[in-house]
């Protein structure tokens, strides 16, 4: 039962991540969504490892952390930038990113 | 026992990833954010990854998370002078996906496959061979991408110096 | 890498060299297109020194992408080709876009060079992509810079050519289901037993794509905004060796796949290249200027040829082809003197124009000497290639070749006409006193060009003879050698 | 001698490539000599030709292959017979003397080069037209020359009449010339030869009677395109834009011949069909009639001559329809030296006149122009056929008699009678105008050596080349049909008592003609001559309704095509339509992309959702 368990974990903290994603108004809730994508997906790499016995379930995690973090690091910066410039950190705001000329 | 211990987690998570739906403070967020990866650090163990168990309470609990803890300070997010809306304007779309996509996943869950496995605890020695034998040039060009997000973080930063 | 890739990628290397360029680059230019002149005529002469079948850069579904292979009639038209650079720069030599017009016509070239030395079906749509983008290259940045005429241009040939890539993948799955091989190259390609239905289709699909950049009747319009935008110099380019890329894709790939559809399409396409040929004619009479007159006569010729090239008959065929090269040359002459006349400031609008030729007598006389190659004078390049694709379609679908042996007679109305206009009566008050007449160089020019011509038409034995077995591969013989019968 | 043949038109052709190498270094006055030289070393080698090969001429010179795929063979290769012998030897001899006459006679003109250039084209594109063995090589002499004729007309380019007039020829010509193109394309598809002896051999055999009607149907619009006859003719009359000698060789002596030759040389495909024949003889007749009518009218001496020269290839058209091409290219022969002899007498005389074309203004010549009056003279008789003392009465004469022998012939016959009385009608109002009555004085004009030997040489031929053939029953000689029956038969001659008759008729017609033509010339004088019936002098009208009908119609189609489809159809309809189709389309997908990102979100998870769905139902 623990597999599919931690199947049922992964399904709701990608649940989670996504009605974040989807629903929150704050930008920084909707990295932390965006974590709890991660870390579902890392849930069933680990969860595929143990089913086959496999080191590449782990490697994979290892490598999804890098990349998670990597891309968290750059994403709060331009966060920060995003703040200064527009003057806010909800995700209405970004539209003013998109060019002026069509509207 | 380790079945039960998991259904425990599973309701920690849940409620933990619930209450960070809700929440309206970002520091609220981020502190539930840490149960949610704690729990999951727990979880990971029982999977037999140790090591991974690990890097997930030292890595996420505590790097990626003082990170967003930065980041919260940074923006000066008011702690809660005027009550602001929680959710995003366009609400009730974006819910039925939700609402949807949970029903799929539920369903897809219905019929799982027999996964009765005995799980084996796989050790960071065997990790550290596959990471530098086979994986030698992914984990290299993983090891080039973090050096270029220093980079990229600098150049947002360069920019914004300029500016100012 | 032999030969052949050095001949076909030599004018890519040079191009990007020219664009670090600020200024000069004249000469450059010049000696690379000299260069290929001489590359392509010992490959077209000594043919064996381009076989290149090391299966270089071969990709599993996809087939050997450098395959080159020594096809008389590639050759030919590369020959074409090569030759008509260098002409194209030297009547460019003194305009401010000078390096622009080299930049793209080089590409251009290249990817000329690559598809009509490609065997795989593939690389031949690669290249004549290339060869549409560096096209409308040309036309954004030379002459009128014309946007609108760039985005036509681009508009028409990539929508054309994508619906060649729909019809080329569809023969490749067909191909693949029935024997499991999947490759794009040609010659395993016109194996493919294709339900006729499905098989017409798909032949309209690759016409489709192929004739929008001859330009055949329907699908013509681009012709004259393009011609009348570019920078006369760069329409030679164009008109000439650029339009030889849809039929020699015809010739090469569309038929020897689809045999039996292109049989089938044989009258229709023989009735489109009639209407084409006579409705460019009368578009050609009611032009607004020198550039679109000559636009308008091109389409027409490149009609006449596109009737040969359908009608499927031996002498139809070689005389569609010997009109494609005759073309390049004629093309070259008329779009010359209107660079000549342009860069002595003459718009080619015909209000500024009449009674040239008390001033500029040479140039007079060679723009009647090309005028009268164009409308297919016997003698001259033209004619054996419009008389042979006439009387060969002409035991196809004898009525309408005889509506396009009407062309002979609406050539020289046109011609004349508007020979008359800029040439003849009085002088034009507006015309500025110091018009010089042909420089040296340009009179050089134009010799070259006429003498080539006239050899073109007294001896055009020496270009039909050795075109070579046209529909190459499996073609042939499913169409029982030849088609419509000798 | 056969492998020289080539060098017949070898010699002009070259002499023009010379002019255009190396004209500009010379001086016109240079350019011209050599420009003569080339015609008279064409002229030495058919003389030769002549005295080796004169008696039964059979000769035949292949160059190079032409144009070789399949059975579509084409050599350039020249033959010669009996027929061709007459034809180079009139385009040799009497472009020799017509290059020879310009040297003083085009002297300081604005484009003396260019003229030569042209000229010694039109030689060798005449030869070539002439000594073809296929019709592919003939049809590039036929544009050879029609290029020339072209250019020559349009030499004083700068009035734009001229170069109107210049144009309109080549158009009009070229209606016939596409007409002898399908009419090859049909012979070639039919027989799948362009060799001329192949195809009759293959006619013979297989005469397949829908295909040669067509086929000569449309070589018959080349020939009277090319011939200027009715209703084709209406290019030759504003011809005379050009200079007199131009008229002289290419309006009178060889490329409007090419018509008559064209028709004499397929021969056998035109008696393949019944019928045809007939139809030549009667285009023949009735534009001989129709030209003549038209002549006599005239106020222009050159157009005068133009309308002449449509009708007397009427009668060769007639000699050929009649079954006797032999009479045909007797009086083929015949006219090139009377009318060439004609139309340069007229260049002096208007030169004398000080470029005024108008016979009205002029009068009693003779006085001043001695000379000139004897060879006009010599050539008014030849052109009214004056019995016994002209060559036109040998040819022309037994043309008409033949044509009364031919079953329905008798119309055709009355035509031609009544085109001779006009014919000599005509000729003598021109000659009475110019050179009698009362004296209108010209400026002077001094002819050199050089104008007055080709001249000469042309008078004696109008007046004693007829003494080659004398009729029959007439004892004398009886040199030029039976030479010529090897290759072309021999025609119905009359004999007897309808010989006697029909000679008779033909000789009082002449003077009958003679006798009107000189009170024509008084009533003109008074001002009340045929000049002022508009019908005639406007030609019938026939022209200006054509001019009315064809180009305005060609422009309007061009137009419409122009407006109405390409720009209606083609930019605005489609790619109008294309392009707001693609502004609606880019609108419709735009909607999406509005920078929020949560919708994008959303569509994300929409895919996602929709995959799932998928998976779902795979499991």
């Amino acid at each position: 039962m623990t597999l599919e368990l931690a199947l049922v974990i992964a399904a709701l903290l990608f649940l989670a991540g996504i009605a974040l994603i989807l629903l929150r108004r704050s930008l920084i809730f909707l990295l932390l969504g965006m974590e709890l994508l991660f870390n579902a997906a890392m849930v069933i790499a680990l969860v595929g490892g143990a089913r086959w016995h496999s080191s590449t379930g782990q490697v994979l995690v290892i490598f999804i952390m890098a990349l998670s973090g990597a891309a968290l690091a750059l994403t709060l910066a331009l966060l920060l930038r995003v703040k200064q410039e527009l003057g806010g950190d909800t995700v209405d705001v970004l539209c003013h990113l998109r060019e002026e000329a069509d509207e | 026992m380790t079945a039960l211990l998991v259904l425990l987690l599973a309701l920690i998570v849940l409620m933990s990833s619930a209450a960070l739906l809700v929440v309206r403070s970002p520091m609220h967020g981020a502190v539930n954010l840490g149960v949610t990866l704690l729990a999951l650090g727990i979880l990971f163990l029982v999977l037999g990854a140790p090591f991974v168990a690990a890097l997930e309470v030292v890595l996420y609990v505590g790097a990626i998370l003082v990170l967003f803890l930065f980041a919260i300070m940074l923006l000066r997010t008011p702690v809660q002078p005027e009550p602001e809306a929680r959710w995003r304007s366009g609400f009730w779309w974006p819910v039925i996906l939700v609402l949807l996509l949970a029903a799929v996943v539920i369903l897809l869950f219905t019929r799982p496959p027999p996964l009765l496995t005995v799980i084996r605890e796989i050790g960071p020695v065997i990790i550290g061979r596959a990471l530098f034998g086979p994986y030698m040039w992914l984990t290299e060009a993983v090891a080039l991408l973090l050096f270029a997000v220093i980079g990229a973080v600098l150049a947002v930063h360069r920019r914004e110096g300029h500016d100012a | 890498m032999n030969l052949g890739s050095v001949f076909i990628l030599l004018p890519w290397l040079a191009a990007p060299w020219l664009a670090t360029r600020r200024t000069g680059g004249h000469c450059f230019a010049m000696a690379v297109a000299l260069v290929e002149l001489v590359l392509a005529l010992v490959l077209r002469l000594a043919p064996g020194m381009l076989h290149d079948t090391s299966h270089a850069l071969f990709i599993p579904m996809l087939g050997a992408l450098w395959t080159l292979h020594d096809g008389l009639l590639g050759g030919t038209l590369a020959v074409l080709t090569a030759l008509l650079l260098p002409i194209s720069l030297a009547f460019a030599w003194r305009l401010p876009e000078f390096r622009a017009l080299a930049l793209a016509a080089l590409v251009m070239e290249g990817a000329l060079f690559g598809l009509f030395l490609a065997d795989n079906v593939l690389m031949f749509y690669i290249f004549y992509e290339i060869l549409a983008l560096a096209g409308a290259f040309l036309i954004l940045r030379t002459g009128h810079k014309s946007r609108t005429a760039a985005l036509l241009f681009l508009l028409y040939t990539v929508v054309g050519s994508l619906l060649f890539l729909v019809a080329l993948v569809g023969v490749y799955v067909l191909h693949g289901a029935q024997t499991g091989v999947y490759d794009f190259s040609v010659l395993i390609l016109a194996d493919t037993r294709i339900p006729a239905t499905a098989g017409l289709w798909m032949f309209l699909g690759m016409v489709a794509g192929l004739a929008v950049k001859m330009p055949l009747f329907p699908l013509h319009s681009w012709a004259s905004s393009s011609y009348g935008a570019a920078a006369p110099a760069g329409s030679i380019f164009l008109s000439g060796a650029a339009v030889t890329a849809g039929a020699y894709g015809l010739i090469h790939f569309a038929m020897p796949m689809l045999p039996q559809a292109a049989l089938q399409f044989a009258p229709v396409g023989i009735t489109l290249g009639a209407i084409g040929t006579l409705y460019g004619a009368f578009l050609a009479l009611n032009a607004d200027n020198l550039r679109h007159f000559a636009a308008y006569a091109s389409v027409s010729h490149m009609n006449l040829a596109g009737l040969g090239l359908f009608a499927l008959q031996a002498q139809a065929m070689r005389g569609g082809i010997f009109l494609l090269i005759a073309h390049g040359l004629v093309s070259a002459g008329l779009f010359g003197v209107v660079a000549v006349m342009e860069a002595r400031g003459l718009t080619g609008e015909w209000a500024g124009l009449g009674g040239l030729f008390r001033r500029a007598p040479r140039l007079g006389a060679w723009m009647l000497f090309f005028f009268l190659a164009g409308m297919g004078l016997p003698g001259l390049a033209n004619f054996p290639g419009e008389f042979l694709s006439l009387a060969g379609a002409f035991q196809v679908l004898p009525w309408a070749a005889g509506l396009a042996t009407l062309g002979i007679l609406a050539g020289v109305i046109y011609f004349l006409r508007i020979y008359e206009r800029v040439m003849l009566g009085p002088l034009n008050a507006v015309l500025p006193d110091a018009l010089a007449d042909l420089r040296q160089g340009e009179w050089l020019l134009f010799w070259v060009l006429g003498l080539l011509t006239l050899w073109m038409g007294l001896d055009p034995q020496t270009v039909l003879a050795h075109l070579g077995t046209l529909l190459s591969a499996h073609g042939s013989e499913a169409l029982g050698g030849g088609g419509h019968g000798v | 001698m056969s492998e020289w043949l080539w060098l017949i038109p070898g010699f002009p052709l070259l002499g023009a490539l010379l002019n255009a190498l190396f004209g500009g270094r010379c001086s016109p006055r240079g350019m011209g000599r050599m420009a003569a030289t080339m015609p008279f070393l064409s002229t030495l080698v058919v003389l030769a030709l002549w005295s080796t090969h004169g008696r039964d001429p059979h000769l035949h010179d292949r160059v190079w292959t032409w144009i070789a795929v399949g059975r579509f063979h084409a050599d350039i290769a020249f033959q010669v017979d009996q027929v061709t012998l007459i034809m180079i030897s009139i385009a040799a001899f009497v472009g020799f003397l017509i290059h020879l006459f310009s040297q003083q006679f085009m002297a300081g003109d604005y484009g003396e080069r260019r003229y030569y250039f042209y000229l010694n084209l039109f030689v060798g594109g005449m030869l070539v037209l002439t000594m073809a063995d296929n019709l592919l090589l003939l049809y590039l002499g036929w544009e050879a020359v029609g290029l020339c004729s072209y250019a020559l007309v349009a030499h004083w380019y700068r009035k734009p009449e001229n170069a109107w007039a210049g144009r309109k020829a080549f158009v009009v010509t070229r209606i016939g010339d596409t007409a002898l193109a399908l009419a090859i394309f049909m012979l070639f598809a039919e027989y799948h030869t362009l060799n001329d002896q192949q195809l009759f051999v293959a006619v013979a055999t297989h005469p397949d009677v829908l295909v040669l009607t067509i086929a000569g149907a449309l070589t018959l619009i080349g020939a009277i395109a090319k011939s200027a006859q009715f209703p084709l003719h209406i290019w030759l009359p504003d011809s005379m834009a050009g200079p007199s000698t131009v008229s002289a060789l290419i309006h009178a002596a060889t490329m409007v011949t090419a018509g008559v030759y064209l028709c004499i040389r397929l021969y056998p495909v035109f008696a393949a069909v019944p019928g045809m024949l007939w139809v030549i003889g009667l285009s023949g007749a009735f534009t001989a009639f129709y030209a003549a009518s038209c002549a006599i009218a005239q106020v222009d001496i050159k157009r005068v001559l133009a309308y002449s020269t449509i009708s007397q290839l009427g009668y060769m058209f007639l000699g050929v329809g009649i079954g006797a091409p032999s009479l045909g290219l007797f009086h083929l022969l015949v006219h090139a030296c009377f009318k060439a002899l004609l139309f340069m007498s007229a260049g002096v005389v208007i030169s004398v006149y000080n470029e005024d074309h108008d016979i009205r203004h002029m009068g009693g010549l003779k006085a001043q122009q001695p000379f000139l009056r004897w060879v006009f003279l010599a050539g008014i008789f030849a052109l009214a056929a004056v019995p016994v003392v002209s060559a036109s009465f040998y040819s022309k004469d037994a043309i008409i008699a033949t044509a009364f022998m031919v079953p329905g012939g008798k119309l055709l016959w009355a035509l031609a009678l009544l085109g001779a009385v006009l014919t000599a009608a005509y000729a003598f109002r021109l000659y009475f105008l110019i050179f009698e009555g009362p004296v209108t004085p010209g400026e002077p004009y001094r002819m050199g050596w050089g104008m007055k030997i080709p001249l000469a040489l042309l008078a004696a031929a109008s007046i004693g080349m007829g003494w080659l053939q004398f009729p029959p029953g007439w004892s004398g000689p009886d040199l030029w049909l039976p030479w010529l029956a090897p290759v072309l038969g021999m025609p119905p001659m009359p004999s007897g008592a309808v010989n006697v008759f029909l000679q008779i008729t033909g000789s009082v017609a002449t003077l009958l003609g003679i006798g009107i033509g000189i009170k024509a010339a008084q009533w003109e004088r008074r001002g009340h001559g045929f000049s002022r019936l508009a019908f005639l002098s406007g030609a019938w009208f026939f022209d200006a309704a054509f001019l009315r009908v064809f180009p305005p119609a060609v422009y309007a189609f061009a137009r419409f095509l122009d407006r109405g489809v390409e720009r209606t159809g083609f930019r605005w309809a489609f790619l109008g339509g294309l392009r707001d189709g693609f502004g609606v389309g880019s609108q419709l997908l735009g909607i999406g992309e509005n920078g929020l990102l949560s919708r994008y979100a959303s569509g994300m998870v929409l895919g996602l959702l929709i995959l799932l769905v998928f998976a779902w139902g795979w499991m």
